[in-house]
């Protein structure tokens, strides 16, 4: 067997559904026959009859009315069709959704699905990693899985959390990422698993770019260098511990992310390690994140634009030389 | 005297005759007016911090707003809801600790004034937002659906200015979608904040966007307590009934500012003239000595009434302590080892 | 010959007589499909990268709605526009190096395929988000109106499925009370993307909702070139006369998957039977054929001309080189010496 | 003669008015004889006849407006009521008015004013600081004015600018802060300014904490210390020069900024200055936020929220100590 990370998304809903009669899942063209912009509810519809429904293009409504069954029993997954589109939300999520544990003492277990991350021709509008505006605003828990695995087990657990989780899966990985199973236990959200052990350099990363990571640790193991790989999982918690540890085996730190750059998960992750862990870092804590323009269309600007093996090697390499 | 404002709600009970309703309602009325007369001058006096937001002149609407719906029912109120709280059954205390920041008002001083509600007991608590609470409203009704429960309605609240938004547009296509017994109470009380109708929309009759969301419409005169218990009432029944969503566009002015630092000399004397620039209050106190009700000193007692419970409401919650920061949890969500340890 | 896609506006020249409007919309929309068609083959052999969209099916509405517009208007055209935006005067080669990823096209290789246009010729270039284009037309008409300009108006399209996002809905109330000359035609065709209109919205006919906002409200048949310049034709008038903004609400079927990557299989057979699902383009020919409005001779001319213009804008922007990441100079704002010194 | 903050944003206007014919003013409850909620615009409409307009509530279709106005020539002022309620407004400003030059080449030279930060009493929807969420998207300038003087000129400056600019003002200084005068010349938007010079401790902070900032370095001061005060001005661009200077001179950072906690500004600045600056740290650099809570109406708790003077000399003692 072999099961791909879309998969996995989809698997994770259908053991939800069957398993939970809470949840039901709500989204544009989620439903029917289709199953979604990308299938990842392709059967659910029709195994679950009443359970996965289309939504009209209202993203505000979508997660209003998800918030609203959530306050009242139900564990309802919102897929986006883009993360990008989920901007028209954004109000339910941050204002609504973000405050109303910590307002009325009255959870709002709601899992809000964002299809994420740049893949080639998809341009400025269906490409986005919006994971920092997510983690910048109290009462939101912000997932980014960035293996089969993990994509599996946290979108079960994101259902099982009584607070809204933002899952940030990656579209890039959907079909590009296989795993042999599906896992049966998993580490739990908050915490960061090392990807990959080293000790001359730490690398942060998380969703897509642990990939790019791994690529750049193979390749530099070849000249010699033993990189360590964090891999974040979630930004929000973001596992500060793990990093600490990790930065006091290698003293050098690299964050890799494929957001925009000012601000976010990148710039996050360094004021936590500088703060707590100064005296760990043998030189300065370098970072790369997206370039600060919209996601280009075209192919050859969009792989310039996004961090990439090429880009994180160079950097990693400069880092080692300090 | 003072279980008016808490005796349950009735819905075992026989059906009230109309007089006995009007005159039920009326006392809901009376208390609201009462409530808010006395927190305005406790703004006044400084004793409230941030702002003040009253009901004034649109008692009738709100109060059928929360008169009609039955222990189970959702209701949404918003800003000048406080009648249709009340009727809903929301204790004094719940709002003058919320606006005298008591640590144990339901919002624990962490939210204040209107924002206020408690979902579990199906008040739900609105966010600034407006046009926000539609949808929210529409997924408990869902949820209620999914749960197999039976004979329940939602009612959500909106200002013609509220119905402006992107937000409630969403929520009233959805509702009528999912096809949810949901009944809209839109109060045009023709200004949002100092803006006047002009400059909010431009059909002719906010009604008319009903049909357009397959909404059955229905206007009423928010200053006849009368009217507005008959359309807003069976507007709840209709959509209790099975009928598609509902929504009824009252008319009235507001008969405050804004909030209470506003002094609403925006307001034209021109609209002060028209009909739904009348005091809903008064017309119906008129109606009961018209008709004969409720004798004088009945209403006296009414009065006195009312008085007392808002007295003794405030002066409980101005006993109680206020919160105090560090014994805050400082945790925005419920599972406390997914907290985030950020300094 | 291929002065057919550069040709200019004709807003000095007499009114055309109507068949030959007719005619012209007719050869419009035969190069939006002879186009689209040869876009499809190049995206199945992998000629483009992302996504294509055609408005198979929708051309008799789209050119109606990129016709009557004149030098000076504001056209907001959508997904399935390319029948309107080639008579609006989009050059072919705009579009075929948008697809093609040219860097000599209006987009430069940043944004791809439907997502063009030229702001400085009144043509926007639409985000993906739908329903936001609306506002941004009445802010160009009010600028517009600012500079003292006259008897303009501007055209902006939506489908069945962007009518339910709130920035639709803040954008037509918007017009309405800023009273710009705007038409907006809104195509249902039925689905948007895999949904189905009974999971989009539940009133009767989405016409109605022109009332609810002070739009004047008229449907037309899409399939019917004749109706679709009727109807838009006088509506576009009707907004350059001072009348309020019209809303225009064409039926159609989608002939196409939502992007080519979709096959549509969620179309179902009894939908393929009604009449909106007959192929504009094929019933303008018959017209054109039963009234004989032109020998077949000219109709072979006017396809191989259309084949020819395709051709050409094809050929001509593949040969043209891809944009390269090292000659971008990465600047989000003109405004250079502002740009923020991040890596 | 004496002018506070928010007759400076008033005044502002009503110059721009006065000189470029292409400017307008349009929001909510600004126009008529009412002229805003906090009275940002009175009087204008008068003067102004059919210049300043109020909308519906409607912000995404505001911005939207202004954006297809601004496109066509002209330099629309949009008043947000209150900055938290910019969240419905949010895609227009990211992907639209955000995306439009690098896509088209056309500039959008809209303003944006946001009545920004916590008062007391406000709750969590009237007191937000959302500077981070608009400076971590490409294609805005973010300023973030803390004097009376700024708020003037940089407003001036922000509709001259061709680009979208984001113009946080905030709330808390709308009375408290007084000038004598208004400016006549000024710093150029993207150069911070020492705000008080020092050499034991640099503060880079921004906005209303600017003054808790120079209250405690004020305090300091009686206890031998001497802080170095930056006022960014600007979140975007970030003036990292003079920042990085100050810290070449001090050796001790500590940033504070009233917005909350994950990522955003005082993660942005300590990312930068350790990638670039590592070498002039003394100590760890620190940074102070509000909480990551939603924003509490009680003053008693509202207090505790938002970064204070009591807090930041905390912190910077502690800095000093290292
Ligand atoms: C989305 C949004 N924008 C702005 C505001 C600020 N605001 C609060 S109340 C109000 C006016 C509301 O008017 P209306 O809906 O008619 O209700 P009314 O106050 O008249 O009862 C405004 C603009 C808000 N609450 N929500
Ligand atoms: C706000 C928003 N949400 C989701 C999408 C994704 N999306 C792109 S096209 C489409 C369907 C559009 O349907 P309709 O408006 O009817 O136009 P049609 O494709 O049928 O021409 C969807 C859901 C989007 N573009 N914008
Ligand atoms: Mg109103
Ligand atoms: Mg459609």
């Amino acid at each position: 067997m072999s099961i791909t990370y879309l998969e996995a998304i989809r698997e994770a809903q259908a053991k939800l559904l069957r398993d939970d009669e809470r949840v039901f899942i709500y989204g544009q063209d989620v439903g029917g026959t289709f199953g979604g912009a990308f299938k990842a509810t392709k059967g659910l519809a029709k195994e679950f009859p009443g359970r996965v429904l289309n939504t009209p293009i209202s993203e505000d409504a979508m997660i209003g009315t998800a918030i609203g069954a959530a306050m009242h029993g139900m564990r309802p997954i919102v897929e986006m069709q883009f993360a990008d589109f989920s901007s028209t939300a954004l109000n339910q999520i941050l204002n609504n959704a973000g405050t109303h544990y910590w307002r009325t003492d009255v959870p709002v277990p709601i899992t809000v699905r964002l299809p994420s991350g740049g893949t080639k021709g998809s341009g400025p509008f269906h490409s986005q990693s919006m994971e920092s505006l997510y983690a910048h605003y109290p009462g939101l828990i912000v997932m980014t899985p960035a293996t089969v695995e993990d994509a599996y087990s946290m979108l079960i657990e994101a259902v099982a959390i009584d607070d809204p989780v933002v899952y940030c899966e990656h579209k890039y990985l959907y079909y590009h990422l296989k795993a042999e199973n599906l896992p049966t236990e998993s580490l739990p959200t908050g915490k960061a698993r090392i990807a990959r052990e080293g000790r001359d350099l730490t690398i942060v990363t998380y969703s897509a770019m642990l990939h790019e990571a791994l690529a750049v640790a193979e390749q530099l193991a070849t000249e010699g260098f033993e990189i360590e790989v964090v891999d974040l999982r979630s930004v929000k918690p973001l596992d500060t511990n793990t990093v600490l540890a990790s930065v006091a085996r290698t003293g050098r730190l690299l964050c890799v992310g494929e957001s925009f750059p000012w601000g976010g998960a990148t710039a996050e992750i360094i004021a936590r390690v500088t703060a707590e862990g100064f005296h760990l870092l043998d030189a300065a804590p370098q970072r790369l994140n997206a370039k600060d323009t919209p996601i280009p269309y075209h192919p050859n600007l969009w792989s310039a634009h996004r961090p990439n093996a090429k880009e994180i090697a160079r950097k990693a390499r400069a880092l080692l030389r300090e | 005297m003072l279980e008016t404002a808490t005796r349950s709600k009735k819905s075992a009970a026989p059906k009230p005759a109309p007089h006995e309703r009007f005159l039920e309602a009326f006392r809901w009325m009376l208390l609201a007016r009462t409530l808010e007369e006395k927190l305005v001058s406790l703004y006044r006096g400084g004793l409230i911090t941030g702002g003040v937001y009253v009901g004034r002149g649109q008692e009738a609407v709100s109060v059928a707003c929360g008169l009609f719906l039955q222990k189970g029912d959702i209701f949404a109120p918003l800003i000048r809801d406080q009648a249709g709280r009340s009727a809903f059954g929301e204790p004094l205390l719940d709002v003058t600790r919320t606006y005298l920041g008591s640590r144990q008002g339901p919002m624990r001083g962490r939210d204040g004034n209107i924002h206020r509600g408690r979902p579990r007991n199906n008040q739900l608590a609105m966010i600034s937002h407006l046009g926000a609470m539609v949808s929210v409203t529409v997924g408990a009704l869902m949820a209620k659906r999914f749960h197999g429960e039976k004979n329940f309605v939602g009612l959500s609240c909106i200002g013609e200015g509220g119905m402006q938004t992107g937000s409630f547009h969403e929520g009233m296509n959805i509702a009528a979608i999912e096809q949810v017994p949901l009944v809209v109470v839109a109060t045009n009380n023709h200004y949002a904040y100092s803006t006047p109708n002009d400059r909010e929309f431009a059909c002719h009759d906010l009604v008319d966007r009903a049909i357009g969301y397959g909404f059955e419409g229905y206007t009423v005169d928010g200053t006849d307590l009368t009217d507005c218990l008959d359309m807003i009432g069976s507007a709840v029944k209709r959509a209790r009934a099975g009928r598609p969503p509902q929504l009824v566009v009252a008319s009235v002015l507001r008969l405050s500012g804004h909030g209470e630092h506003d002094d609403a000399s925006y307001v034209t004397d021109e609209i002060k003239r028209q009909p739904f620039a009348r005091d809903c209050l008064k017309l119906a106190e008129q109606t009961i000595v018209d008709v004969n009700l409720l004798d004088a000193a009945t209403l006296r007692e009414w009065r006195k009434d009312a008085a007392a419970q808002v007295d003794q409401a405030i002066s409980t919650a101005q006993k109680e302590a206020a919160p105090e920061a560090d014994e805050e949890d400082w945790c925005a969500i419920s599972t406390r080892d997914l907290v985030d340890p950020l300094e």
